[in-house]
């Protein structure tokens, strides 16, 4: 599943609702961002993420479909804030439930990689010398090429 | 058609969205942006760096050779960096 | 910080605490093992983690020290539960915390695979058919093995 | 010397620890594995078999070569499968 949320989260209360109750489930991976206070030596007072609705949700419903076709999947749960934000604060939760821990592991660094990549998020930093534009990194470009090669399952 | 701008394009830009209702000439992502880049000289500045600027067509990333018509929803942004 | 205990533990209540309130960690990956109710086609009725006191924390503390010193991590967190458990129920739990997301993520999975093959714990299932240990598998001695190279920072 | 066994060795010797006082000849964790073997003839039976009995001493990892002494505690199991 995927939500898409304006306003805060709360990473425990959604793992724990997570694939409750299933008794075929033996490994659960998870993997929250959260708002740093700082990025190297400049301080960060506050972070916006903006996005483009519709395209968001498309982008995210294809990276959980292609995630459930890679590994057996039992479930999987993406949910990305949009807004302002402070320190400290989670923006991204990604969640996958299997019968084998490295379906879990693998498939969580998957969406995060290419979430990164590939769904139409911009972080706008709040920097006591102004607001500045976070630049894509290529270190992402490459965690996310990592995965064009088919899964070795 | 209806034009959307995002992050510091939109800055650029001064507009989220706008509709606009280009000449016939205008069948491609790329003669698009050579259009818009007219019309926001401060967006012109950038489309020319590769790179740079993303393109989505109906919220599908499409490139250069995409064909846009005019009921079509077309985006221009930054690479992504959410997360 | 890691504990061994003997009864059942909540992830999510666990995760809630972990570094709460830090606002230098970006990055909070985890995963949980869980009871699962079959293996294959046989059912398991319940699992028992018999495990041997001292060492086992001896080990998990080696653990979380060699995490430490190859990936820069604000926090960690490994619990493993002993004693009869029944499916669905979590085995193991292990978090950590950093400032970016790859640290977080394979000093998880490292955590995992050492553990898996390194602390002294060993598995009894309840099958309709009896009891039956469960057997290491060299799947696991190859996940860990490679984590035997120096990490790629 | 205290001998500890877990998982199905225990159940091979019936017995979780026992406090023993070997025979001098016995200085590595090979010997002692041999004076166990005739002490616990269904311990014997898998002690040969490589690969199947993990050794500690101390609560650390051995091997047949590491020496043992009358003050140490010594522990023989199967490979682990916690997690």
């Amino acid at each position: 599943m995927i939500r898409v949320v304006d306003g805060p989260f709360d990473p425990a209360a959604e793992l724990a609702r997570f694939a409750r109750g299933r008794t075929d489930v033996g490994a659960v991976a998870s993997f929250v961002g959260r708002v740093r206070d700082h990025d190297g030596r400049v301080p960060i007072l506050a972070m916006t993420l903006e996005h483009y609705p519709g395209m968001t949700e498309r982008m995210l419903a294809r990276l959980e479909a292609e995630a459930r076709r890679r590994w057996p999947l039992l479930d999987v749960l993406v949910i990305h804030r949009v807004g302002r934000m402070l320190p400290g604060e989670p923006i991204v939760l990604v969640a996958t439930a299997a019968a084998h821990r490295h379906a879990a592991f693998e498939s969580c660094a998957f969406l995060m990689d290419w979430l990164k990549t590939r769904a139409p998020f911009w972080k706008l930093e709040e920097t006591p010398e102004g607001e500045r534009w976070v630049e894509a990194r290529s270190s992402d470009d490459e965690a996310a090429a990592r995965w064009e090669q088919p899964a070795a399952e | 058609m209806r034009v959307r701008y995002f992050a510091w394009l939109r800055q650029r830009t001064g507009v989220a969205e706008e509709e606009i209702d280009p000449p016939a000439e205008v069948r491609t992502v790329g003669d698009l942006a050579r259009y818009l880049a007219q019309r926001h000289p401060r967006l012109g500045e950038v489309l020319q760096s590769r790179g740079v600027v993303r393109f989505a067509v109906n919220q599908e990333y499409a490139d250069a050779d995409t064909p846009v018509g005019p009921r079509d929803e077309v985006a221009f942004f930054p690479p992504v960096t959410g997360g």
